[in-house]
């Protein structure tokens, strides 16, 4: 800490910080047009001139970026100051004398009329006036490197490279947001493929993932924050005041050493944009099942609100089943939990708003306990069901007003006729399909997958949790679509089975194992690198390999490599096969 | 009579063999031809094995194993598919038409595969008739073991 | 009490066997002391029709080596089968077909078009003759014994007792056989393999080996190989892992791998495949192109993996094409 | 091989822009076609400074200096001179109003009264030749610190030389080292400032184009005093040959090893890489030319934070502009107390207390022999205008001088005696500054001095700040203003007073410098603006809104008998009259080019 003396005032501020900042600590106002918190002092309007004293010396500095030394003597508003300021106001006002923050300043300075013309005046009242706030933070805070200052002298202006649209420009907004006049102007209009739209994703690159998140705080979004991007901004690191954000954080991969696993991987929704007829991702107001549950979510983009993107509510909703699921062309199975689900949304858009729903099914499937009765209620609650599935969703408008609309167009197989019902909003059923990395879980376990792609239970009635591989099991939809309850129930059983062999304490095997017989092992070292589970040991004093049968696991490789046949398999011997194949010959 | 392909097939606990098992769920037809024998893995079939099949008669051989990357056992069908190749090289040597010994993954999903492959190789080896080896006449006195 | 009988025979070999009964040096006089010497055509004059004429099971023990290429071997061995109480297959040859087994590789025809037609070292009238079993000369009719098709080992042709391997089987190795059959001890189980241990061969070669994976194989004279460091493991194809001991690892000693001349060990039935199957195992390679590249580097794998025992593998031979 | 004779033919860029290439062609044809070719040889040097008189060679060992060469000359001279040892006196060197040439060059005055130390190599060696350097000296000062001497010994000699930064600034170049070095840092980057961006000045230009070596060697040495491995020349791509030839010489001192690594087999490693500038007169500000090194716009930044603490990639970095390097071989070299011993005031107890060593300067503008001279620190302006320099062109009279480049102040003759140093100068209003020095004669309006260089500087000026940017821009509309007569005696308190405020309050020397040629003219050169604006009179008779051109009839008539020729030649045709009649000038028409004034023999045009 050091003292100074800012207008007779002594202040004891931190070494090296700036006079603009003692003054601010001391309640002395000093005038800046160039300065943000955000950016680093660039010093350029000169309007923050202060007179500065050491001893005999009298210099004038700019306060934002003149370090204080300890004894200075500061003086912000003595007689050579203020006439640097109001000729500086002077040269400012005479060249953007309709720019807000430019006239009120002058007026704070009792600047009045400038006394020279300027031949470059500029008339706009958002004038760019040149404090390079907006170079700088596109430089050094954001790192994005786009805005620049081309010419020199005064035809000095802020540019775009080569004056046009820059790729570089990550449209972050940060210049238009620092910009003091009000000169920069973000336009959206499909610049790098951002619109600006209405979103079902974060809004903003950090957030909290949701409000039942556990802990509840705030994440960053790698893909969208700008640091990560560019290596600049920080910002959030800037005003977070317990120092929490670390941009180094890194994913970690934590190895936690197990005996069983449950792999309860869940499932993707089907992409239905595979199936244009339905306009997903290229009409607006169709929605997938997941992204319309979003929407009638309290704390979903838009609070629960069922409404369209104009921000009205929709007169008419269309729910289309089946979208992939019993489907040859996609996947032939039944996806089980859309026909409910799809009831549900019913029941909800009915709850929230008036408008007309209708349902496109194939079948209801209303099988489970109490579903029927639900499905029952919606007819009642006045839920129009159509039974055939929807050939297509196209534009089209509502009668009368000629509002724009969605049309869904099918043919009604109880009425036998083909229909057009006009909607505002189309939320489709689609299908549950195992997720796109499941064939690489599925290696990782030692699993295999039943046609349908999911994973395959040992035993479809006798053992549908647990897997080939001993101490996996599979629970959910990971091993076929399946609603809550049947998830549920799975889960346990497998949670059951778990628990029951950690009770137990030890686990039982299965009697196919490699065996060496030593008497024939020569320790060539062949078998010692086969094994996967490292189940071969090779002992020195003996030289001879040695299978702990506890790893084993019995596949026999190693006996089929072993030059010698001094390993054997337990079940599969060469005896018993050659016997065995003896056998199918004659 | 006409000609019957006596093929053996070696088919993996895991996926092959409860592919071929899916199969005759599934009520998939297919050529009665192959005679399997189960291993734990495609990885235990030794080429002796083969080699054995052949001798005592058998018209072609068909591995079949998880797929690549799938196996049960991690990396079992890694050394068939080393395996083999290699072997067909012997087959070849021998004089066999490599034609007659089959390398094929078929998952515990792909029961129509198995059936597929089975009826393939049965129509390939009846095309390319039974195999004769003079091994077959000699061997009609035991073989002394040492 | 009568000195026992010996019977030694050689059919189609090269007669090192015989020479390594000689190898035993000064202890052959004992077993001249020990053993009365009826059959040797290659050491003493002895005639068939000398054999043919003593009892059956006359002959005490009897060292048969060589295989059986031809009608006269196969003649001589039955002979010696009846007349011996004892019938050894002494040596690779008789063992398991040995090197001349290597002629299962091809055709008696193609051998004899090659031999007595083709050869450039082969003067030929008329586009030259092959020789005929029977043939009538001034002098009276000659029949030479008939080469057959396939060469085959003696246990495929008559019954055997025991067997001692190697090409040749090492003289101590013989010396400790005839010993024990001196000793007057029980015999060992029929079909015993004596002069050799159930090992392999890497159980006497002093060789550091190492876990194995190979990416690239070389031949012998293709790389400088360490001396002290496994043979296998530096990509140079040894049989020694699927060979039965008892040779003392002589040739990984020598800087040679194994040839395999003692046969499999004794669970394998087949030594070629057992190799394939064990060094495929071994291959660093999980791509079938690269997989192939590494298995070209391996020239003549049949000569390789079945140098001594084609005869006596599984298939036996090479189909006629 | 050793010649008779060497032809040091000057190729600096003046020299060459008139053809002194051709020159070197025809003298060396010339020269084999009289079989002279193992006698004489041609040797092409660097800037040889007496500008004026180019293409010029000096015939050594003798010392004979031929100038304004042409390629016709060539056979004669050669037949004249190398064949029959008569010198061409057509070709040699008159001082103006004189008769008698001078033919050897040290006793030409321009040449007699300077002090070389920078430019010693001038003239006398092939600079693309570094053996040549090597043997006039070069090079041993670097062995002497290398081998004899600490990095701290090396920076007492350079503080106690009192040697002070050529660029312009004056800091004491030792105290500078010093700071710099003891800045706590991994790396530390040495500079060479070549981005000489003074209209008319081309000191450094003329250094690196005779003599690259010395700049290399005072880098060197200075970078090992610092502790800096790594250096840089910036240096404007306006200068082909000193670039090439710095290239040029780069190359060979890193063949000679020295350059590069284990520099005399020491720990001592150093590299220098080119930077080329694109000609920003900023870019010459230190902060400014770091930010273009570095690829960013070339704006200077607020020096608070000085660039020996955090300079170059916010590294301790050292910069020097090309004089001061090259004066810090000799230094080494011959000491620091002959150095010091060279200039005024005492530099022992106090850095700035002195001026010492030379200075080069260009010499430009009304003076006879314009061209590049080194003068010892100290030395009067006098004696450089009317000694060096030869006095005032055509016999005119002199009216101001200004140094220091277009942002240096006028010097008025009642201050000619004012001996040449960085305090006397500054005293003045004016400045050392890299060494411009442009002449003003009587025929200089001073407004339209000051509107000239303002021009320039504003013109410059990086925008940056608002002082410079919009202040400078204001200042040069009221200076158009006064020159066309339409300026008020308020405009000129508000000159002075936006001229001060720009001094006072711009963010880098050239906002804060650029305002000197406008303060120091209405300092002495008031009653001149006053002319303008209570007289709209332009007493130098150079605003052309001002003035008018005005036949005097009786010596159109009586001398030049009516000649026609100003008629013949006015592009407006607003000259009346036939030929032998008197001639008059249409005011109306009157485009006031001036060519009429020209071209008249008989002096019967005025301006009023």
């Amino acid at each position: 800490m050091v003292t100074i003396n800012i207008d007779g005032k002594s202040v004891e501020v931190l070494e090296e910080t700036t006079i603009l900042k003692a003054a601010e600590q001391a309640g002395v106002w000093i005038p800046t047009m160039c300065h943000s918190e955000h950016l680093e002092p660039y010093g350029v309007c000169r309007l923050c001139s202060v007179e500065v004293v050491r001893g005999k010396r009298s210099r004038i500095v700019t306060a934002c970026n003149f370090p204080v030394r300890g004894g200075m003597t500061i003086h912000t508003n003595s007689k050579k100051v203020q006439w640097l300021r109001q000729v500086i106001m002077e040269l400012m006002l005479s060249r953007w004398p309709r720019v807000r923050v430019v006239k009120e300043m002058a007026e704070r300075l009792a600047v009045k009329e400038p006394r020279f013309p300027s031949l470059e005046r500029d008339e706009a009242e958002d004038a760019c006036i040149l404090c390079g706030m907006c170079v700088n933070m596109c430089n050094d805070v954001v790192k994005a490197g786009v805005l620049g200052f081309a010419h020199s002298g005064i035809k000095r202006e802020v540019v775009l490279p080569f004056d046009e649209r820059s790729d570089s420009c990550i449209v972050c907004g940060a210049c238009a947001h620092v910009c003091p006049t009000g000169h920069i102007k973000v336009i959206l209009e499909d610049y790098r493929g951002k619109k600006p739209e209405f979103t079902l994703g974060p809004k903003t690159p950090i957030y909290v993932p949701t409000l039942q998140a556990v802990p509840r705080v705030p994440v960053i979004d790698a893909e969208s924050c700008i640091h990560f991007e560019t290596g600049g901004c920080e910002i959030c690191a800037k005003v977070c005041e317990p120092n929490a954000i670390d941009y180094s954080m890194q994913d970690e991969i934590v190895e936690i050493e197990v005996g069983q696993v449950l792999v309860s991987t869940g499932f993707d929704l089907f992409d239905a944009s595979a199936m244009a007829q339905y306009g997903y991702g290229r009409l607006d107001n169709v929605y997938s099942s997941l992204e319309f549950e979003s929407i009638l979510n309290s704390t979903g983009p838009t609070g629960g609100k069922i409404v369209m993107k104009s921000g009205k509510e929709p007169k008419a909703v269309g729910i289309i089943h089946c979208i992939g699921s019993r489907d040859t062309n996609h996947h032939a199975y039944c996806s089980r939990v859309c026909c409910m689900y799809a009831l549900k949304f019913a029941h909800l858009v009915r709850d929230r708003t008036d408008a007309a729903i209708y349902q496109f099914y194939i079948d209801m499937r209303a099988f489970g306990k109490g579903y029927e009765e639900f499905y029952n209620r919606l007819l009642d609650e006045g839920v129009t069901m159509i039974r055939g599935k929807a050939a297509e969703v196209v534009e089209g408008c509502w009668q009368g007003n000629g509002e724009p609309s969605l049309k869904i167009r099918c043919e009604d197989t109880l009425i036998g006729k083909f229909r057009e019902v006009p909607v505002d909003m189309v939320v489709l059923c689609n299908a549950i399909e195992p997720r796109r990395d499941s064939d690489a879980v599925r290696r990782l376990f030692s699993i295999s997958k039943s046609p349908d792609g999911f994973f395959l239970e040992r035993h479809p009635k006798l053992d549908p949790t647990s897997t080939a591989t001993e101490g996996v099991f599979i629970a959910g939809c990971a091993q076929g679509p399946k609603d809550i309850p049947d998830t549920v129930a799975q889960a346990g059983s497998a949670a059951a089975r778990i628990l029951s062999v950690i009770a137990k304490g030890e686990v039982e095997i299965e009697p196919v194992r490699a065996m060496v017989q030593e008497e024939y092992c020569s320790g060539c070292k062949i078998c010692n690198n086969l094994c996967p589970y490292i189940a071969i040991e090779f002992l020195e004093e003996k030289k001879v390999s040695h299978v702990n049968e506890a790893l084993c696991k019995g596949c026999g490789t190693c006996v089929a490599a072993c030059p010698s046949s001094a390993m054997t398999g337990h079940g599969f011997t060469d005896a018993q096969i050659l016997a065995e194949l003896d056998g199918l010959m004659i | 009579m006409a000609f019957e392909p006596k093929i053996i097939g070696f088919l993996c606990n895991w996926c092959s063999y409860t592919g071929a098992d899916l199969a005759g769920v599934s009520r998939i037809k297919s050529a009665p031809n192959v005679r399997i024998i189960r291993t734990m893995c495609s990885g235990r079939v030794d080429p002796a094995f083969i080699l054995k099949a052949f001798q005592l008669g058998a018209d072609g051989v068909i591995v079949m194993g998880c797929h690549l990357g799938d196996c049960h056992y991690q990396e079992g069908n890694y050394k068939t598919i080393r395996r083999l190749p290699f072997l067909r090289r012997l087959v070849k040597g021998f004089g066999i038409d490599p034609r007659r010994l089959r390398l094929e993954w078929v998952s515990a999903s792909e029961g129509d595969k198995f059936a597929l492959l089975v009826n393939e190789m049965t129509e390939e080896i009846r095309s390319l008739g039974p195999l004769k080896l003079s091994v077959h006449h000699e061997i009609q006195q035991p073989v002394a073991h040492h | 009490m009568a000195k026992p009988k010996l019977g030694l025979y050689w059919a189609a070999s090269c007669g090192g066997c015989e020479i390594a009964v000689l190898d035993i040096h000064e202890k052959i006089l004992d077993v001249a002391a020990a053993f009365d010497i009826v059959f040797w055509p290659v050491a003493l004059d002895f005639k068939y029709s000398d054999v043919r004429a003593m009892e059956d099971k006359s002959i005490d023990l009897c060292l048969f080596n060589g295989s059986i290429r031809n009608s006269e071997n196969a003649e001589i061995a039955h002979m010696m089968r009846a007349k011996s109480k004892v019938l050894v297959a002494f040596g690779s040859c008789a063992l398991e077909g040995g090197i001349p087994g290597l002629a299962n590789l091809t055709t008696k025809d193609a051998i004899w078009n090659y031999v007595y037609k083709e050869s450039p070292s082969t003067v030929t009238k008329n586009g030259g003759t092959y020789p005929q079993t029977h043939s009538m000369m001034p002098e009276g009719s000659i029949d030479i014994p008939e080469m057959w098709e396939t060469v085959k080992s003696l246990d495929q042709v008559v019954d055997v007792d025991y067997y001692v391997p190697g090409c040749p089987p090492q003289p101590e190795q013989i010396w400790g056989v005839i010993e024990y059959i001196l000793s007057g001890k029980p015999l060992p189980a029929k079909g015993a393999v004596l002069g050799a241990t159930d090992k392999t061969c890497c159980d006497e070669c002093l060789r550091e080996r190492k876990e194995k994976k190979l990416k690239k194989f070389f031949r012998p004279f293709e790389i400088q190989t360490d001396p002290n460091e496994c043979l296998l493991d530096q990509g140079i194809v040894c049989m020694g892992p699927a060979t039965r001991s008892g040779c003392g690892a002589l040739c990984t000693k020598a800087n040679v791998p194994c040839r395999g001349c003692y046969g499999p060990p004794p669970n394998v039935t087949d030594q070629g495949a057992k190799m394939v199957s064990a060094l495929s195992s071994i291959i660093d390679a999980q791509d079938p192109q690269e997989i192939e590249s590494i298995l070209d580097q391996i020239v003549d794998p049949m000569g390789t993996f079945y140098r001594f025992s084609l005869a006596h593998s599984i298939l036996r031979r090479v189909e006629k094409s | 091989m050793a010649y008779r004779t060497y032809l040091m033919v000057c190729a600096g860029t003046g020299c060459v822009a008139n053809q002194s290439m051709k020159i070197k062609d025809k003298l060396e044809s010339e020269i084999r076609k009289r079989g002279l070719q193992d006698e004489v040889s041609v040797v092409t040097t660097g800037c040889n400074g007496f500008c004026a008189v180019g293409p010029l060679m000096v015939v050594q060992p003798d010392g004979i200096f031929y100038q304004l060469l042409k390629e016709t000359d060539i056979p004669f001279l050669v037949e004249e001179h190398f064949v029959k040892g008569r010198l061409v006196k057509e070709l040699l060197y008159t001082p103006p109003r004189e008769k008698a040439p001078i033919p050897k060059m040290s006793d030409i005055p321009f040449f007699a009264d300077q002090t070389l130390i920078v430019l010693r190599n001038r003239g006398l060696i092939n600079p693309e030749n570094i053996d040549e350097y090597i043997a006039r000296g070069g090079y041993q000062a670097l062995a002497k610190v290398l081998t004899l001497m600490t990095p701290d010994q090396v920076i007492q000699e350079i503080k106690a030389s009192g040697l002070r930064g050529r660029g312009g600034g004056g800091f004491p170049t030792g105290i500078k080292w010093e700071t710099c070095k003891n800045v706590p840092s991994d790396t530390h980057y040495v500079i060479c400032n070549a981005d000489e961006g003074d209209p008319g000045a081309f000191m450094d230009r003329s250094t690196i184009e005779s003599d690259p070596h010395a700049v290399i060697e005072g880098m060197l040495i200075g970078a090992y005093a610092i502790g800096s491995r790594e250096g840089y020349v910036y240096i404007r791509n306006e200068y082909p040959i000193a670039l090439e030839r710095l290239q040029v010489a780069i190359k060979q001192a890193r063949e000679y090893g020295l350059l590069g690594q284990k520099i005399f087999n020491k720990d001592f490693d150093f590299e220098i890489r080119i930077v080329r500038g694109a000609g920003a007169f900023v870019c010459g500000e230190s902060t400014a030319l770091m930010a273009s090194i570095e690829g960013r716009p070339g704006e200077p930044r607020a020096k608070y934070v000085h660039t020996v603490e955090r300079g170059l990639w916010d590294k301790p970095t050292c910069l020097n502009n090309v004089e001061t390097w090259a004066n810090v071989p000799q230094i080494i070299e011959k000491g620091a107390g002959w150095f010091s011993s060279i200039g005024t005031g005492d530099v022992t107890s106090d850095a700035w207390g002195g001026s010492k060593g030379t200075k080069v300067f260009s010499l430009a503008g009304k003076v006879n022999n314009t061209g590049l001279i080194e003068v010892p620190m100290g030395i009067t302006l006098r004696k450089i205008i009317f000694d060096i320099g030869g006095g005032i062109k055509d016999g005119k009279k002199f009216k101001a001088v200004q140094t220091g480049g277009p942002s240096g102040g006028f010097i008025p003759e009642s201050l000619l005696d004012l001996p040449v140093d960085y305090e006397e100068l500054t005293k003045v209003g004016s400045m050392m500054g890299s060494g411009g020095m442009v002449v003003a004669d009587e025929n200089n309006c001073m407004v339209d001095m000051a509107k000239y260089f303002l021009a320039f500087t504003q013109a410059e000026s990086c925008g940056k700040c608002v002082p410079c940017r919009e202040g400078t821009k204001r200042m040069l509309d009221i200076l158009e203003k006064i020159t066309v007569g339409k300026g008020t005696e308020e405009d000129l308190v508000l000159l002075e007073e936006l001229s001060n405020m720009v001094v006072e309050s711009s963010l880098c020397a050239l906002g804060g410098s650029a305002p000197n040629p406008v303060l120091t003219t209405l300092k002495y050169f008031r009653e001149e603006y006053e002319a303008h604006v209570k007289d709209k009179h332009c007493p130098g008779h150079s605003c052309r809104e001002l003035i008018q051109y005005i036949i005097d009839p009786e010596l159109c008539l009586g001398k030049g008998h009516g000649c026609h020729v100003c008629a013949k030649n006015c592009p407006d045709g607003a000259i009346v009259g036939e030929t032998k009649q008197v001639h008059t000038i249409d005011v109306m028409k009157c485009g006031k080019c001036g060519i009429c004034y020209d071209v008249c023999k008989f002096d019967a045009i005025h301006i009023e």
